[in-house]
């Protein structure tokens, strides 16, 4: 029920409070409240301007391993 | 002109209006018909069958990435005249002032008309300002008609374009990117603004078309500008004028990444997203190749693919997705408004 | 570059090699169970992405998926609505929202028939965008209307915070928040329904967290999984759910790339700040206690709940919309092909229920990806 | 159409634009290429020279007595093409909704639209539906381009109706009273509102121009609609072109009494009033009385008078006082805004 | 019938036997004076209706007629014009008027160019209207910019004692209104201008009466007549005049049919109640000494002067309008040929100078009526 | 300065204090309170939306008699 889009952050505004995010060329302001230990070069999942969470792009790849572990055998 | 902005009175007829149309309209329109001034133009009579249409242009902001109200004016108008197999000829252009515009930015429409009309080869022959108190109008709208000549050429038997030619088989294509325009507009809309380097496509594709007729004579079936709805909204309004269904390849649709991504922040789906510069086509299965090639060869289409195809059915719009399921387009549904849940 | 995280999830050949196993592993399941095994999806964009991406029809008839309330425009309450409209139509006052509140259908017409009557109602992409529309037009009160679960509610409840800080006196907030573990333990709860397991919200999760499902497996003793959105990745969390079918319930997590097993310390904070749990209604499941989330007291200036109260003093209750079987649909007691308004009345263009107004609610997206035949 | 009123998403291409046109627009507008609903309108190729114009309407209150916005837009253009000396042939209509206007409303225009149509002889061949915000328009605007053909009966040598054949002793003519349906607007506006007996003038004068024409053909050397801006603009703005001057005598002018006595409550002068169902017309001397006759002999035309002379000078229009003085008529300067001192 | 009163004053066959019989008279008068005679018609209606007429032109060259500053709106400074666009551009105020006024420009722009940048400036025909506006928009605060000379004075008396009757708190009177004879004393204390004689307001004495104007004969030695403005009228005051030009001065009436010896005591009445005089800027004239209307200290509450003092606090004093001449112009010193911008920048289309605005400035009279050569 | 009308009284509201007055067909609704002793029929002059002034009718006749008297001699 609540889209949210990845991007990543390229600048973090003076205070913390906010930061411009990029995805694909397009470019935002999304507020940075809800992770404040989020760095430049982080990717975040972004929803309602806010930044929610940042993506962990370590578990990523060892999600993708998992899956085609466990899940692409058939092939 | 000593305003710098558009008073009511310039729209009463009178000294105002005069001095807005000699110093300003006719400055960049300079048709010999239209420098005239009498209430109709009068042109010689034309060498073939008549193509009309109209169309009003309200977009906000007026000025975007890639063009402006008046680039679309009269690209939009020039692009139904040639997805009828018309040359586009004459334009008449409508304008509604709201008081308040500055007169520097209605020059800079006027000029864009002038420039886009130069480009697509049409003249402006025929216009009118009206004014609006502020509070009723938007900056600026702009209602322009065609006229477009159905050349002997263009139109020998059975070279029909309105759909019922069409038949199993023939091949769906389209010119270039799906929704650069629509996401363009969306992305500067006062309250979801955000920056982005999609520009409109808005483009007048006369000579596109005309290159694409050219290389596929009598084998183009069927056109139309995905405008306003998007590709999919005008795929399903001809599969149901045929009662045939047409199959699309999500994997084929050519979508700019930051397209979809700017669609993916807003909700929206490029399927539905305004083109203002590209054609729908479908073709014969044996032209499918040339028609691609000629599109592609042109500046206009390089991005050109086939999307799909026609089959038998009842009307319906099938999208495969690249997993393999299928789902039924249907006409956009509802003002596209971006949501964030 | 985010292709390397995004492109491999998008990726067709990789999808379409997990769809040939995970429908072979629920053939065999639905199969020894002798019928089809029925999994809800609570949320509205799981809903949207399965239909999108043909998956619900690729795992016909083995995987029936049924649609939970998950979608917080659809929950909403025609009171709500009506009151909103109330307050939107007062001079002076503009209501800022998500677009897609626009259509819903309060008893009395949804905000975009107020605004075509002259209300002043604005879209909005954030909260903060709702703020900045105070901050620049001081001579109106802003009320922004706040739908959503979780990943919404922190948003409004750091601006709401940011507008105390910042001395804002014309900005207010309609709460509309709703808590989803109340959810979806009253549609759990009740009987009517039959399910094997449920699809688990991921971007509620990454606020509250994996283990706040737990409840799902213990108390239900249903298995549960955190799926993501990419086509990959629901694919992989329908698989990792058949793997594990026949273990004991559990709660598992495909979305572990944004979803901790606690959640979002400092979205969880920030939503202990500004607001306080009160009971609240569902559309279609009615008063759910402590679920839903109003302004903490210390934020009353701002709590347009409080300080507009005089606007809705005189309205009606709403009627129940006739014919409408949302609620049975928001419980998935039934689906909207069950319903005789869908498609003959009730479309996305002409919406009469909520459930057909957000893109994401479950009448919406069987109307608009329509399963080929 | 369930929905009462026009939301914004009446304009969005998709589903509710497609059933605005297909319930409302198309009922009322039966021309076979218009239905087809493609780009354009194809049509036969016409047999001489086009006319082409266009207007927009943006009349406040929409329905006034004497007509409503879709009379006007339809006899406006038609008349735009039949005083150029042509044929009025084919319409294109774009609309601009704003939201929240009741269809109700809208389907009375459409309906008056297709009446004043069909009175013209001219048929609706294409078609465009906007909507804006509410707050962006003012309930409705309306475009209106039109295409005529001067027939080549029509069209002889020297038959040039653009003001090249005006001389000295030519006679001015108007087809009827001056200020009808600029006094009737007026009276209408909030704020200075009374009731009046005088009704909007608006009117399709193709037929009346085409009575005129038949009976002194290649003698009527110029005619003009006085529209916005009324006579006295309209005049000066010929004066200018053919370097003339034109002598108007007060007391020959048809003014009704109660349009003179409104004007004077508005503190505004009825030869600034517009008309929209009158034509301006300049014929040789000789060509007078036949003219005179032609006109009075039609329904829209029995209280035409002539009422001044072309003379020699620079462009100058002059009124004859009763007194016997002379006093300059300019263009319409600044709006026109009702006054009390 | 109306006919019966207002045919026979047009009627073209009595005015031409008039007129002939009146150049006659004063072609006998200025011989005998061995120059033109100077009429001055304090009237800007006057000035409007002679042009129209041609009657100024058919009197020449033996009587010139000056026009003097009988516009309110011309003579209305350009400080109240900033101040009223200052106030109209106050979010939540409208600023209802007379369409006269929407042009006349202040120091910097007009009401019509703050309306084209977003000020909310209503045109109303009474300030009835404007009170009725008022009554339908509670949420707003509606002024009336209420210009005019002691005719129109008195239908704001009116309103503004039944806006406080009715208790309408958000209705506001900013009067601009003036006093004629104070005016006239002006300009004809001013040693610059020759005149010989006074063509005196018809609509402002059906108010003040005819006596208000003994001054003119008494005090300055100058015969004077008061005229009505249909093209017979204006001819009979003419003629009488110079029936009269070899009397002792005096005032005529040549307006019977509405103006009385006393004028209008309800009038008065109204008038006395409502306002106070005050001294007022003119434009052109300067200060002049009890010629201004401000409404009384009753009516505190609906004085926009007193109100909304607030909103041009900061504002800048005018500057004069380089190079326009319009205080020579409503001084009668010069007539508007003599102005280097008449037609060449200035002209109705595009006022300079409050002169060229109103229909019945004397510049934009000038411009309209040309008279033919 | 003052741009009047004349119109003749038709109705009188209940109150006396508003009229409607008509002119050659056009009716409009003016303030009565300038001109109390006004009567249905009367003429009068009409500024800024009241009525100012009662036209007399016999002091109209009287003038126009006295200026053909006076003026139009030379015919
Ligand atoms: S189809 Fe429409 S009426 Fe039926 S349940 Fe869904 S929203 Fe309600
Ligand atoms: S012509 Fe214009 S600038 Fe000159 S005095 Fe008159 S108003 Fe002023
Ligand atoms: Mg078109
Ligand atoms: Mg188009
Ligand atoms: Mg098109
Ligand atoms: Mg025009
Ligand atoms: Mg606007
Ligand atoms: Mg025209
Ligand atoms: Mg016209
Ligand atoms: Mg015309
Ligand atoms: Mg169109
Ligand atoms: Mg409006």
């Amino acid at each position: 029920m609540c889209l949210a889009a990845p991007a990543q952050i390229v600048r973090i505004e003076e205070g913390g409070w906010l930061a411009e995010v990029e995805s694909f060329g397009n470019r935002r302001s999304v507020g940075l409240t809800l992770v404040p230990e989020a760095k430049v070069g982080d990717y975040v999942i972004v929803h309602a301007g806010f930044a929610v969470e940042i993506i962990d792009e370590e578990a990523a790849k060892i999600s993708l391993a998992t899956w085609e572990e466990l899940l692409c055998s058939t092939k | 002109m000593k305003q710098e902005q558009v008073l009511l009175a310039h729209g009463d007829g009178g000294q105002l209006t005069h001095q807005l149309v000699q110093e300003l309209f006719l400055r960049y329109f300079n048709f010999p018909a239209l420098q005239a001034l009498t209430d109709a133009a009068l042109l010689p009579p034309p060498a073939g069958r008549l193509a009309v249409t109209t169309d009003s242009f309200v977009v906000q902001p007026l000025f975007f990435p890639g063009g402006d109200i008046g680039t679309l004016a009269v690209a939009g108008t020039v692009n139904d005249l040639a997805v009828s197999g018309a040359k586009p000829m004459y334009l008449t252009a409508g304008f509604i002032l709201e008081e308040g515009l500055l007169l520097v930015d209605l020059e800079r429409v006027v000029a864009s008309m002038a420039e886009t009309a130069r480009d697509a080869g049409v003249a402006i022959v025929a216009g009118d300002t009206k004014v609006v108190e502020r509070g009723r109008g938007d900056g600026l709208y702009i209602n322009t008609a065609g006229i477009g000549v159905v050349l002997p050429d263009l139109d020998g038997e059975g070279a029909s374009l309105d759909g019922s030619r069409i038949g199993e088989g023939d091949a769906v294509l389209i010119s270039g990117t799906l929704g650069d325009h629509g996401l363009t507009i969306m992305a500067q809309r006062a309250g979801i603004a955000f920056d982005t380097p999609v520009q409109s496509d808005c483009a007048p594709l006369s000579s596109l078309i005309a290159a694409l007729q050219e290389n596929c004579l009598g084998q183009v079936k069927w056109m139309r500008d995905p405008t306003r709805g998007g590709v999919a909204t005008t795929l399903k309004e001809i599969a149901e004028v045929t009662a045939k269904d047409i199959v699309i390849d999500e994997q084929a649709l050519p979508v700019r990444d930051a397209v979809a991504d700017g669609a993916a922040i807003l909700g929206l789906d490029p399927l539905y997203l305004a083109n203002e510069g590209k054609v729908l086509v479908i073709v014969a299965p044996e032209a499918r190749d040339a028609a691609l090639a000629a599109l592609q060869a042109h500046p206009l289409g390089r991005e050109a693919a086939c999307i799909g195809h026609v089959s038998g059915g009842s009307g319906q719009v099938y999208l495969k997705t690249p997993l393999g399921g299928h789902r039924i387009l249907n006409r956009l549904m509802g003002e596209s408004l971006p949501r964030i849940c | 570059m985010l292709d390397e995280i995004i492109k491999p999830l998008r990726d067709p050949v990789r999808g379409r090699q997990m769809l040939a196993e995970i429908q072979a592993r629920w053939h065999t399941l639905a199969a020894r169970r002798g019928r089809p095994i029925v999994l809800m999806e609570f949320c509205g964009t799981h809903t949207v992405a399965l239909a999108r991406t043909g998956i619900r029809s690729l795992l016909l008839p083995e995987v029936e998926l049924k649609s939970g309330p998950g979608c917080p425009v659809c929950v909403t309450d025609a009171r709500d609505l009506d009151r909103a409209i109330a307050l939107a139509s007062v001079p002076g006052v503009t209501v800022a929202t998500f677009g897609d509140l626009l259509r819903v259908p309060g008893s009395r017409g949804s905000l975009q028939e107020a605004r075509a009557q002259g209300a002043d109602v604005q879209v909005v992409a954030s909260p903060l965008d709702a703020l900045q529309l105070a901050i620049a037009h001081r001579e109106r009160q802003v009320v922004f209307l706040a739908a959503g679960f979780e990943t919404t509610a922190p948003a409004t409840a750091v601006t709401v915070q940011a507008a105390a800080r910042q001395g804002v006196e014309n900005f207010f907030v309609y709460s509309l928040h709703k808590m989803t573990p109340p959810g979806l333990r009253a549609v759990l709860g009740d009987r009517e329904i039959g399910i094997d397991g449920v699809i688990l919200p991921g971007h509620v999760s990454l606020i509250v967290g994996r283990q706040a499902w737990d409840f799902v497996a213990e108390e239900h003793q249903l298995p549960g999984v955190v799926a993501g959105f990419e086509p990959v990745e629901l694919l992989a969390a329908l698989g990792l759910m058949a793997l594990h079918w026949d273990e004991e319930p559990q709660i598992l997590n495909a979305y572990e790339r944004v979803v901790r097993e606690r959640g979002n310390g400092a979205a969880q904070q920030a939503l202990a700040e500004s607001f306080v749990p009160v009971d609240a209604h569902w559309r279609g499941l009615g008063l759910l206690p402590g679920s839903g989330l109003a302004l903490a007291e210390r934020y009353r200036q701002w709590d347009a709940v409080v300080q507009f109260a005089d606007c809705w003093r005189d309205l009606e209750p709403p009627k129940p919309i006739a014919g409408c079987r949302c609620g049975d649909v928001l419980r998935g007691v039934c689906t909207p092909l069950d319903c005789r308004l869908f498609g003959q009345g009730c479309s996305p263009a002409t919406p009469v229920g909520p459930c057909m107004v957000s893109q994401e609610g479950t009448c919406a997206a069987y109307a608009r990806f329509a399963v080929a035949k």
